[in-house]
């Protein structure tokens, strides 16, 4: 029986919880409210969010301390005839550890864009729209039924639009908004049959409801949907050319929304949903596929990048397909934590790589870099921890998530042609990263820069400091300290154990070899198939060219000028038009004002009707 | 020759000041025209004379609604005041706290009410017929 | 019923007595009590559903968010219509406003009337106003095809409602709303009684077939009469379409297979019409016709959820393609042009004007808490329930939305700005005004849609 | 004192709408008393009045 | 990874176990004697301690202790390294016994179809 004690404990602990949701979203809230011009809003965006981080501790505290988590069901919101809609919140395991993650790197970011966007004019509605991103970030994560997951995923959806096309001048910018806004559209489609599905065959939105009442029902076109929704929305494979071409945006956008928030929200999804997913079995095997294929097809594409920010978007791709291949295993919670130490290094990354295009005057292109090792320590030692990150080296925080995933990855017996994909993309991953560090950082600078270099702002020194530490500790602290949830494997030869640090030092040993002889790279790069990866696997020049031409001549030609113009006008009012005219040019010729011939037939009738009279009587 | 000069010394400073400033602004070169830079508007276009005369020559806070500037206020605050406070504002809180939008609680009640009514009575809870079919009286059958 | 219908039908004397420099201020400001004073109907529904009963009106909850929509768009189409009218002469302005105050009346006594053949007087008289504010007030020539074409293909359809009306009315004995349950089982189940009923509200409604009066029409009237025409008019269509598919229920089971899949392949050609239009009211017009197709599907599925998604995406649409047309108009009468092309880049000149565009696009795709996005989804609910194979035409319509929206935005406001246009007049408060109080109900609708969900809140 | 002629000379016109909202009241009271000739009449609603109560609903 | 592939659908395909399905042999075959497992945590234990239901196996006792530990030393989380040993050493036998049966009953699958090809 529940003594009194618990009674009152159980009390405080929910008010306190109901109270962190709605403090969190009331300090990031009210930057967006306040008008006035005496605070910078700037930095009272970022402090905003710092406060938020800290406050966002309590109910990750309270989840490790005693493994606790709430779902709150506050409003009815409306209710269409017996299906009623409620807003509800669940802060569980993955809200509770993903929430500090985003705040601590947001944090960061934001400190970062003081110092990116300084000379820009209007940079407090560039922090308005990055925290209208973060509260749909929280309300996606957070959200228990379907509708309040969709605000969260339409809102995150839209401002990725509105910040991608920041520099609306350009008109790459705004397409490649307008590209991404598309991708994630048909992605859509998948939520949109979710929802549907949910609808009529559990009756209720409710996550949980949801779960319960899909027990013994064929789940396989819900989650097949589902992983629709994800693929469109984290660029998997068949749905990624947004992603490379979303570096339109400045590069705290990048850092924020298409490193490590935004594009986790599909996988986030499949998260939220794996007990739906797990029921079927063509869905597991889909997941797996995809991502494999993903991580594979992006990371051959990294290889061959020569523009920075594209390569680190690639990668961003890749451990994306990284991620649906561990749940493809059945390992949601290893996604999630790769989620979350992943968001660490490669926002680093990205704002390293930040850093290096500022200082040298806009310039993406590795070829014209070099030697920024002496020119920006501070910079090329992140960019060195966030590749070894990346790379799993041991004990860094991408060691924790990608070693224990290649575990179990070795150890499963699911199809081995997949792993083995998998597997060549992790050596892949050494291999680029090598490729950065090699031509960003050594040789001789090739760049004609006549400004000074330098990295004395703090602002940017403590971001990237903050993140490094973050990128060193995180795994280690989260894995530690959480309670162990599944029993992890522990019966493998050494060698299946060694895979993974195996395949990333034998690709970064041939990466190395190439890069030394130089001899060698000629003969040997220059007639090795690049085209296929150059061009992205030929994507944007056949789908981004045939599918518009396709969709608009189609609206051109068919729709508006042979249905609408010809077959809708001329059947109805021409079609009545002529014939009337006809008609009328026929009547047109009596009435022409013969008086005499109209007096004649008159009496004629006349007669004829009284001789007919005389006649019937 | 003085004013020659002077007419060459007037167009000097005019030159010396060289083309209109054209603000550029340091950052980003690559957001050529986007948020920040101005360009400079078309120099030398002469007026022709017909061109709209906009409103807000003659009366800097313009708002729209007539040319004379005391009609113009007081026809915007009448707008706003009915408009606004009075459509939007007094008519959402009307909304907003309408008792018992679609008699959703007083269904409830009455729900409640009647089942602690008829477990009293030891009726079944809920019985087929919507009316209780004494009260119907149907016409006899015909006869023929 | 009357506490609203007399002080519109006082509207018109009190415009035609008031002095000339004052004309437009009374009318405004008594429209607006006008409105306020018509929320009064969202009473809670009584026994029978039907609220203040009168002998040949009646509100209930389809009817009652109609009525607030068209008293709601009065004061917004004479703030809108000050501008382009302050250069006729004295009798045409006060004309123009009498026949904006006609159409509100006839719209209120139809959207209230219980008496069929009364709905459908109301429902033919909507049409003369609107036809001498196209023909009278249009900027263009075409606006007298443009008039013809709404004449008749509105009058062509409505001639088979009447006959079919008499007809029920023989059988029947009695055409009104209110005991329509006792007598629908007398009617008569031919289909063509049914296709009678229905052809005239499809062509209002603009099935997609029967669209080609809509474009027309829209893009040649003035400010005020595209409004009316895209925020209430279409959905009289709406309106009766539910109200018959009540009586002429049984019918229309085996009925309702062809319009359900024309409304559908609708919503996708209309789409890629938009997609590649040049002229930026017909592409609003466009979108319109695509966005009714769904509450045709919605309605014709004929399930509670249909009707209530149907009516949620009434009222969404009306306000924000009516505010739609006011950008768009607000833009015309700066360039002159409708030309999408010569319009680029506007938000270096009008930054707010930029926000209002953005919501009303982020409107127009559905952005989730809107009411737009409400209805939507009720209505792809209802579909997908109906038969699974609906969702490809639902989900791609969403998309080709979605893209001729952003289109839309991102070719009128992005961009850089066409080297003809160097300084345009700059907003003024009315204008903003007028499209605030669009964007403000859309967004307090959000907190409560029980009120425009019909017979199932 | 302002005085009463102007005032009524100028803004006579407003008199228009409230006098047509009285009498749009009156007639919704005039048609409610000729709707309750139908009151108490239904074979199914009707019911025997209450002690004291000589017409169901005012 | 995939080792076992191989004998499951190209060499032997027919006496190759699918790790999901029950033993098909008794026991006790084979065996002098052998005792049944017992679970040491019972279930009123495990229930208090709010284990998460696939960790409820033979070696929850090992993880109550685990837990308890860690509640214990909250902050400092490298405390209880000692009883995470034991419960993961716990686990770790148990999957080796489970590998092995599984060997037992390939093996015996196979020595089954050899005496019926022998006696067929």
């Amino acid at each position: 029986m529940m003594g009194q004690s618990e009674h009152i404990a159980e009390i405080i602990i929910s008010s306190l919880m109901s109270m962190t949701l709605m403090l969190l979203m009331g300090i990031l809230g009210f930057p967006i409210i306040i008008n006035n011009t005496k605070y910078n809003k700037a930095i009272f965006t970022m402090k905003a969010v710092k406060l938020a981080f800290f406050w966002s501790l309590l109910p990750a505290g309270l989840l490790i301390i005693t493994g606790t988590d709430f779902t709150i069901n506050t409003w009815e919101w409306f209710h269409i005839s017996t299906f009623t809609i409620y807003t509800s919140v669940k802060i569980d395991y993955y809200a509770a550890v993903f929430l500090p993650v985003a705040l601590y790197v947001t944090w960061s970011i934001l400190q970062f864009a003081l110092w990116y966007m300084e000379k820009d004019h209007n940079i407090d509605q560039f922090f308005k729209y990055l925290l209208i991103f973060l509260i749909s970030m929280i309300i996606l994560v957070t959200a228990n039924n379907l509708f309040q997951l969709f605000i969260g995923w339409e809102g995150v959806g839209i401002m990725s639009f509105l910040l991608i096309s920041w520099w609306f001048g350009r008109p790459d910018a705004n397409s490649a908004a307008l590209q991404a806004v598309l991708y994630n559209r048909t992605g859509d489609l998948g939520l949109f049959v979710m929802m549907a599905w949910t609808m009529t065959s559990t009756n209720s939105w409710e996550l949980d409801d949801i779960f319960l009442h899909s027990q013994n029902q064929n789940m396989t076109m819900p989650a097949l949907a589902l992983i629709l929704a994800a693929a469109g929305k984290s660029a998997q494979f068949g749905l990624h050319p947004w992603l490379p071409s979303a570096m339109e945006g400045p590069t705290p956008v990048s850092a924020l929304l298409h490193s490590s928030t935004m594009v986790v929200a599909g996988i986030f999804l499949l998260i939220r949903f794996y007990p739906i997913i797990e029921q079927s079995k063509t869905a597991m095997t889909t997941c797996l596929w995809l991502g494999s294929l993903t991580t594979l097809f992006t990371a051959a594409c990294a290889l061959t990048q020569n523009d920075i920010k594209k390569i680190i978007a690639f990668s961003t791709s890749s451990q994306l397909g990284f991620m649906m291949v561990t749940i493809g295993l059945g390992q949601p919670r290893l996604a999630f934590l790769h989620i979350c130490t992943h968001a660490f290094f490669k926002a680093m990354l990205f704002m390293c790589s930040g850093v290096i295009i500022h200082s040298l005057k806009n310039e993406q292109d590795i070829r014209k870099m070099g030697g920024m090792y002496f020119l920006t320590p501070l910079t090329a030692s992140c960019i060195t921890l966030g590749s070894l990150a990346l790379t799993g080296t041991p004990f860094l925080s991408g060691f924790y998530s990608k070693d224990a995933i290649i575990e179990t990855l070795n150890s499963s017996h699911l199809n081995a042609c997949a792993l083995s994909m998998t597997l060549i993309a992790t050596s892949f991953t050494a291999v680029y990263s090598l490729r950065i560090l090699y031509y960003v950082l050594g040789g001789q600078p090739r760049f004609n820069s006549l400004s000074p270099i330098n990295e004395n702002d703090p602002n940017l020194n403590t971001s990237l400091m903050r993140l490094a530490v973050g990128s060193l500790i995180f795994g280690q602290l989260i894995t530690m300290s959480l309670p162990p949830k599944t029993t992890s494997v522990l019966t493998m030869t050494l060698t299946m154990k060694m895979t993974a640090i195996l395949v990333t030092l034998t690709g970064l040993t041939t990466a190395l070899l190439l890069t030394q002889s130089d001899s060698l790279h000629k003969k040997l790069w220059s007639h090795l198939p690049l085209h296929f990866t150059t061009l992205l696997g030929f994507f944007p020049l056949t789908i981004h060219r045939l599918l518009p031409k396709l969709t608009l001549q189609m609206g051109h030609l068919i729709s508006s000028q042979l249905i609408d113009q010809t077959w809708f006008k001329l059947l109805g009012p021409k079609a009545i038009l002529k014939s009337s005219m006809s008609l009328s040019k026929y009547i047109n010729t009596i009435q022409l004002g013969l008086i005499k011939l109209h007096l004649m037939s008159f009496t004629i009738a006349l007669l004829t009707t009284a001789f007919i009279y005389t006649i019937m009587t | 020759m003085l004013t020659r000069l002077s007419r060459f010394g007037l167009s000097l400073p005019r030159t010396l000041v060289g083309p209109p400033a054209r603000f550029v602004s340091q950052s980003k070169p690559n957001e050529n025209v986007g948020s920040t830079a101005m360009t400079e508007l078309r120099p030398g276009q002469p007026m022709t004379g017909h061109e709209e005369v906009s409103e807000y020559t003659k009366n800097p806070d313009y708002y729209g609604f007539s040319s004379d500037p005391d009609v113009d206020k007081s026809n915007m605050k009448l707008a706003f005041f009915f408009g606004v406070s009075m459509a939007l504002v007094l008519g959402s809180t009307f909304v907003a706290y309408i008792p018992d939008y679609g008699m959703r609680e007083w269904a409830r009640r009455e729900a409640e009410r009647l089942i602690v009514q008829r477990e009293k009575a030891g009726l079944p809870l809920m019985d087929e017929n919507y009316y209780d079919p004494s009260k119907i009286i149907l016409p006899p059958p015909k006869e023929e | 019923m009357m506490k609203i219908l007399t002080p519109t039908l006082m509207l018109i004397p009190l415009t035609w007595l008031s002095s000339f420099s004052h004309l437009w201020r009374p009318t405004l400001s008594y429209s607006f009590i006008i409105s306020t004073l018509s929320l009064t109907w969202i009473k809670n529904m009584s026994e029978t559903g039907w609220t203040s009963l009168g002998l040949y009106m009646a509100t209930d909850t389809l009817s009652t968010p109609l009525i607030i929509l068209t008293c709601w768009l009065l004061p917004l189409m004479i703030l809108a219509s000050q501008d382009h009218m302050k250069t006729e002469s004295q009798t045409r302005q006060r004309l123009y406003i009498t026949l904006l105050i006609f159409l509100q009346l006839f719209l209120i006594s139809a959207f209230s009337s219980t008496e069929l053949i009364m709905f459908y007087i109301m429902f033919e008289a909507t049409l003369i106003p609107t036809l001498m504010i196209i023909t009278r007030w249009g900027n263009q020539l075409e606006r007298l095809s443009a008039g013809t074409y709404l004449l008749f293909y509105t009058l062509i359809s409505s001639l088979p409602l009447l006959v079919a009306l008499l007809m029920i009315q023989t059988n029947t004995g009695s055409l009104s709303l209110t005991s329509a349950q006792f007598y629908f089982s007398l009617i008569p189940q031919h289909n063509f009684l049914w296709l009678a009923c229905f052809l005239a509200f499809l062509v209002k409604m603009p099935l997609y077939g029967l669209h080609l009066w809509l474009p027309k029409a829209h893009v040649e009237a003035p400010i005020a009469g595209s409004m009316i025409l895209a925020a209430v008019l279409l959905k009289l269509g709406g309106y009766g379409m539910t109200r018959i598919s009540t009586i002429v229920d049984p019918i229309s089971k085996n009925m309702t297979y062809p319009f359900i899949t024309l409304a559908l392949w609708g919503v996708i050609m209309t789409g890629l019409v938009c997609l590649q239009q040049m002229d930026l009211k017909s592409l609003i017009a466009y979108s319109s016709v695509g966005h009714m197709g769904l509450v045709v599907g919605g309605v014709l599925t004929q399930t509670s959820w249909g009707y209530s998604g149907a009516l949620i995406l009434m009222i969404a649409h009306g306000l924000t393609s009516s505010a739609l047309f006011c950008l768009a108009n607000i833009n015309y009468e700066r360039t002159h042009s409708r030309i999408m092309y010569l319009t680029r880049g506007l938000q270096i000149i009008f930054p707010l004007m930029a926000i209002w565009w953005l919501s009303f696009t982020l409107a127009n795709l559905a952005l989730p808490p809107l009411p737009n996005m409400m209805g939507e989804l009720t209505i792809i609910v209802c579909m997908f329930n109906w038969s699974w194979w609906t969702i490809i035409f639902t989900g791609l319509g969403t998309l080709i939305t979605a893209a001729y929206s952003l289109h839309m935005f991102t070719t009128t406001q992005r961009g850089a700005l066409p080297p003809h246009i160097t300084s345009l007049t700059p907003m003024n408060i009315k204008e903003h005004l007028l499209i605030i109080l669009h964007l403000l109900p859309l967004l307090l609708l959000i907190l409560k849609p029980e009120i425009i969900t019909c017979w199932s809140s | 004192m302002v005085n009463f002629a102007a005032l009524v000379r100028d803004h006579w016109v407003h008199i228009f709408v409230p006098m047509g909202f009285v009498v749009g009241y009156y007639l919704d009271r005039l048609q409610d008393q000729k709707l309750t000739a139908y009151r108490n009449k239904s074979v199914l609603y009707a019911r025997e009045l209450k002690p004291g109560e000589e017409v169901t609903w005012k | 990874m995939g080792a076992h592939l191989v004998r499951r659908y190209i060499t032997d395909r027919d006496t190759e176990p699918i790790c999901t399905d029950k033993p098909s042999f008794d026991p006790l075959y084979g065996f002098s004697e052998r005792k049944e497992r017992e679970m040491v945590a019972t279930q009123e234990q495990m229930n208090m301690a709010q284990l998460p239901m696939d960790l409820r196996d033979y070696c929850a006792h090992y993880l109550i202790i685990f837990m308890k530990c860690r509640r214990d030393h909250w902050p400092n989380i490298s405390a209880c390294a000692h009883q995470k040993h034991d419960w993961e050493y716990c686990e770790h036998k148990d999957y080796v016994m489970r590998m092995k049966e599984y060997e037992r009953e390939r093996r015996l699958r196979v020595r089954k179809k050899r005496i019926e090809a022998e006696a067929a």
